[in-house]
């Protein structure tokens, strides 16, 4: 098993106006899991993704697919295409088609399946993303939320082995977020797809993703776990980014309020589970002071 | 020897630029002698003040009509600048008259027309303003007056829909080539053969690449108003308050 | 796509009122194409292209690479006028047969040839240094000084407003039905692009919907006025741009006058 | 001084396909406070906007400004509209001129006043929103979140009493939500306006808005200051909403942990203090177990 299904090695990218969006960029995509790249607007984060998936070549750099570097022949990217497939940000612009059922089959139908095999990948795709109940509404009397769901359902249908997310969760009401970041984790595991995420949406990252690459000016300043990213506070801040608030709030508690915990949190639960140790340590050290005292 | 290898250095010329011409049928800056910039332009003017007149009276039965006119000039804009794909793998463009006429409407494509090559010369350096009034000429005011011109009739004689776009599309596109042949032969006129050798000379050479590129627009142009026929009704109904006027 | 516009906001000549580069610009494509004249039209060529890459710092290859652009019209056209058929071959410089005539080029086609392209070139140096040098919106007060009527101005505004939006939208519909295979093949290709075609035009209805909305709670009432800056100019600083043009007009004269008008 | 300089009693209306958009609504704007109207997406805050700006009327119901209800004689429109200003969601559909300053212009010339006063107003209104620097920059070359400040600006020159924003923080990073925020804070308290939000973003409401709505189906369910509105879990969990993060663990911590909280806390600060509070509280029990027992 390869461990970087896909990797991008120092990558730059210039766009015609003279922007430099990509500067030096590295990153692997671990195989199986998924993989968040936070950033704030204008990082570089969508020449990034359109990179991955060979729509813009980079200037310098290289990126690779298993471990093979990309091949921008005109049959290199339709395969490149099949295995990694971009849901965009805006599903507005993805959905184009008349009905939901036309519109989630666009890709399939263009890697020329046949008919039985395309009814029976878009049939899947619906079920997955649990939308097969929308089968046979027009795309424009859906709401924000299902139409994002048909984007990813028509990404799906091709069957990818990386499926890259741009702002998955921007638009969404609270629910709303949840509920796709849960399909996406469902998918995830059941197809063992590869997922990646660019978000600016620092709270989400915690509770869904298994590792975290920082984007900055367009390149990776930090990267690891989500853990480990956001025990470096200094960093995130130093490019306009911040902890999730649940991780600002446990580090406020423990460098200035003299809250002894040994560790950090950025989710709920974690700071629930931290608090509640500490609580039961100082349970523990009045009853020890008592036993103490009782004792003398 | 030479003669043959003038022969063939100019088939290889030929075969290279004809594809990329579609754009560059907008006759260029500088290229008619001032006289016919100026009549051309004096032939566009009354037909831009019917237009504008028209336009004035829609927007004042329908405020909203001027923002939609002010997309429907933007969207022939963008239209114009997506890239054709074609057999041979090299890029053309749409014209959009047909499309647009049938939408929006003759009188109001003739202004919007105008817009649309004013910017396509600034913005784009295709066509230019010299040669502003002759360009309109054709694009603005001959293509969508035949390309309206095919569409109503077609359907008056409850001819299929399909049809009725295709011809109004295919034959806008064609007229305004044959349109700017006349005008490019009309201004160099052969020194053997005059007016009529000039124009067999231009209307040759553009019909290469015109004839496929008709029917590309055609084609292209049935599939979008079918699309647009499919989820956009109550658009469609909307314009009629653009498209009736005509 | 080259998108002029852009550099014209970096130029260093923006800031110079746009009726003076509009009737400089003007008058000078008006002499380049009255003169017919090749030594007048490289004048024009080389006194836009100084302007455009001296005086406003437009950077030369651009300037070069956009003055490529029409070249394929421009070689089209000129060879269609130089080619002529005949029965007659002496009449040519060279020629071939073909069709069961000759197709050659003769000295005056040959000469109307190269004068149409020098004529074209520096006609077309002229359109580029307004372009490189006056945004869209400078031009539009400058048209409502001379009276356009006002629709038409509005239209004009609206119009190169909104095809920016409109682009952006194309383009992300386009990169989003690439990356799902939509113009792997000719046939798909229709299809994406008949599709891109009518969400765009569905799209842009909407569009004009939410603007019509928004405007009208900005107080709209049909008229879409604002307060333009006014450039502050003096009339003699309108001295330069119509001497030069003056004194191109008497080299042209002389041309004509000396050289029997073969040049 | 009236109390609420808008109110809305009762609204219901209906588009012409039939969305029953508004069921029954009433609400009162406070003068000279931000509130927020918080709900899910298509609770119909937009056209609960577009009624207070009288663009859309109420099929019944009657909107109240200044106590007096709306008049929608042209004249009426126009004096109305020039107190109540609305910033919609996405810029592009609110910007009509290439020019930035043009654009800003727009509406103070639509109320007739001299040259002078617009330009004076307009210079003010781009100072207010920080983007003097973008006055000769053309529109389409701006980032989204200049483009919003130029749509705010556009509105802030024509001086209203209410500034009604529809989703000010959408696709703004979190730097951009937070720069936007305080500036709205800045221009409402530096101006006097009664500024008006609509948003899903639960997590902005604690720290920047005085009084909240809740929003579902075209009623308001819930209202209060958001301390009592987010006192109150179960509510805005039934309409799909959810607390916000800090506030929902003080509520796990103090109902499941026993963390014997004596108050909620939704904002880092609050619960800062709150945690703090109680940690002081736990040490003096402490202490007074060791006293108690040293006496003995």
């Amino acid at each position: 098993m390869i461990e970087n299904i896909l990797e991008a090695r120092n990558l730059y990218y210039t766009y015609n106006d003279g922007t430099q969006a990509l500067k030096g960029l590295t990153l692997g995509i671990k195989q199986g899991k998924t993989t968040a790249v936070l950033g704030g607007n204008g990082a570089g984060k969508s020449t990034l993704f359109l990179s991955l998936n060979g729509i813009l070549k980079p200037v310098t750099g290289e990126v690779f697919f298993k471990g093979l570097p990309l091949d921008y022949s005109r049959k290199g990217l339709k395969n490149l295409r099949k295995s990694v497939g971009i849901v965009f940000q805006d599903p507005d612009s993805q959905l184009f088609s008349a009905s939901v059922f036309q519109d989630i089959s666009f890709g399939a139908v263009n890697i020329k399946l046949n008919k039985e095999e395309v009814r029976k990948r878009v049939n899947m795709a619906m079920e997955q993303t649990g939308i097969t109940h929308l089968k046979d509404k027009p795309t424009h009397c859906l709401s924000f939320g299902q139409k994002r769901r048909v984007a990813i359902a028509g990404v799906l249908a091709m069957e990818p082995e990386v499926l890259v997310l741009d702002e998955p969760t921007a638009g969404l009401d609270p629910i709303g977020v949840s509920e796709i970041m849960k399909l996406l984790r469902e998918i995830q595991q059941e197809l063992g797809l590869s997922v990646v995420i660019a978000t600016h949406d620092i709270d989400i990252i915690p509770l869904y993703c298994d590792y975290t690459y920082v984007m900055n000016q367009g390149k990776i300043v930090l990267s690891g776990t989500p853990k480990e990213v956001f025990g470096q506070p200094g960093g995130l801040r130093k490019v306009n980014l911040r902890l999730p608030r649940i991780g600002h709030l446990i580090e406020i508690l423990k460098d200035k309020d003299g809250f002894a915990f040994n560790d950090t949190a950025n989710t709920i639960s974690e700071a629930r589970r931290l608090l509640r140790d500490w609580k039961t340590s100082q349970d523990k050290s009045a009853e020890g002071v008592l036993k103490h005292v009782r004792r003398n | 020897m030479l003669k043959k290898r003038i022969w063939i250095l100019s088939l290889i010329v030929m075969f290279t630029l004809l594809p990329r011409t579609a754009f560059a049928m907008h006759i260029m800056e500088g290229f008619l002698p001032p006289g016919w910039c100026i009549s051309w332009g004096v032939l566009t003017i009354p037909f831009i003040i019917l237009g504008l007149f028209s336009i004035q009276k829609t927007v004042n039965e329908h405020p909203r009509t001027k923002m939609l006119l002010a997309m429907a000039g933007a969207f022939v804009f963008v239209l114009s600048a997506l890239k054709l794909p074609s057999v041979t793998g090299s890029c053309s463009h749409l014209t959009g008259i047909g499309l647009g006429t049938i939408l929006f409407g003759p009188t109001a494509m003739t202004v919007l027309g105008l817009i649309v090559l004013l910017f396509q010369a600034l913005l784009l350096a295709h066509g230019g303003i010299a040669t502003l009034g002759a360009n309109t000429f054709s694009m603005a005011v001959v293509g969508p007056i035949l390309a309206f011109a095919t569409y109503k009739i077609i359907k008056q004689a409850k001819g299929p829909q399909g049809l009725a776009v295709f011809l109004a599309a295919a034959l806008g596109d064609l007229m305004t080539y044959v349109m700017t042949s006349i005008q490019l032969a009309l201004a160099f006129p052969a020194e053997t053969g005059g007016f009529m050798a000039s124009l067999a000379k231009f209307m040759g050479i553009f019909a290469v690449t015109q004839i496929p590129l008709a029917i590309s627009e055609g084609i292209l142009t049935v599939l979008v108003f079918n699309a647009i026929a499919a989820y956009g009704k109550d658009e469609l109904q909307d314009l009629k308050i653009l498209s009736k006027e005509a | 796509m080259t998108n002029i516009d852009k550099y014209a906001y970096s130029s260093k000549l923006k800031h110079t009122a746009p009726l003076k580069k509009l009737i400089f610009a003007m008058l000078a494509l008006a002499v380049c194409l009255w003169a017919d004249s090749v030594p007048v039209s490289v004048l024009v060529l080389f006194i836009m292209g100084w302007c455009t890459v001296y005086k406003g710092g437009t950077p030369v290859a651009l300037f070069i690479k956009l003055m490529l652009v029409p070249v394929t019209f421009l070689i089209i056209g000129v060879l269609t006028i130089a080619i002529n058929a005949s029965g007659n071959k002496d009449i040519f410089l060279f020629s071939i047969a073909a069709f069961g005539t000759h197709l050659g080029v003769s000295q005056s086609g040959m000469q109307q040839a190269a004068l149409l392209f020098f004529k074209s070139t520096g006609a077309v140096s002229c359109l580029y240094f307004l372009s490189l040098s006056t945004p869209i919106v400078d031009l539009l007060a400058v048209l409502r000084r001379l009276k356009v009527p006002k629709m038409m101005i509005e239209l004009m505004g609206l119009i190169y407003r909104l095809i920016f939006v409109l682009l952006e939208t194309a383009d992300t519909i386009y990169t989003a039905q690439s990356s799902r295979l939509g113009y792997a093949n000719l046939i798909s290709a229709y299809r994406s692009l008949a599709v891109l075609a009518s969400s765009l035009f569905i799209r842009a209805y909407k569009r004009s919907d939410e603007l019509y909305t928004a405007l009208e709670s900005r107080g709209y009432d049909g008229e879409l006025s604002v307060l333009e800056e006014p450039f502050e100019t003096h009339w003699t600083e309108y001295i330069p741009p119509v001497t030069i043009n003056l004194v191109l007009v008497f080299i042209a004269l002389l041309l004509k006058r000396y050289t029997g008008g073969v040049l």
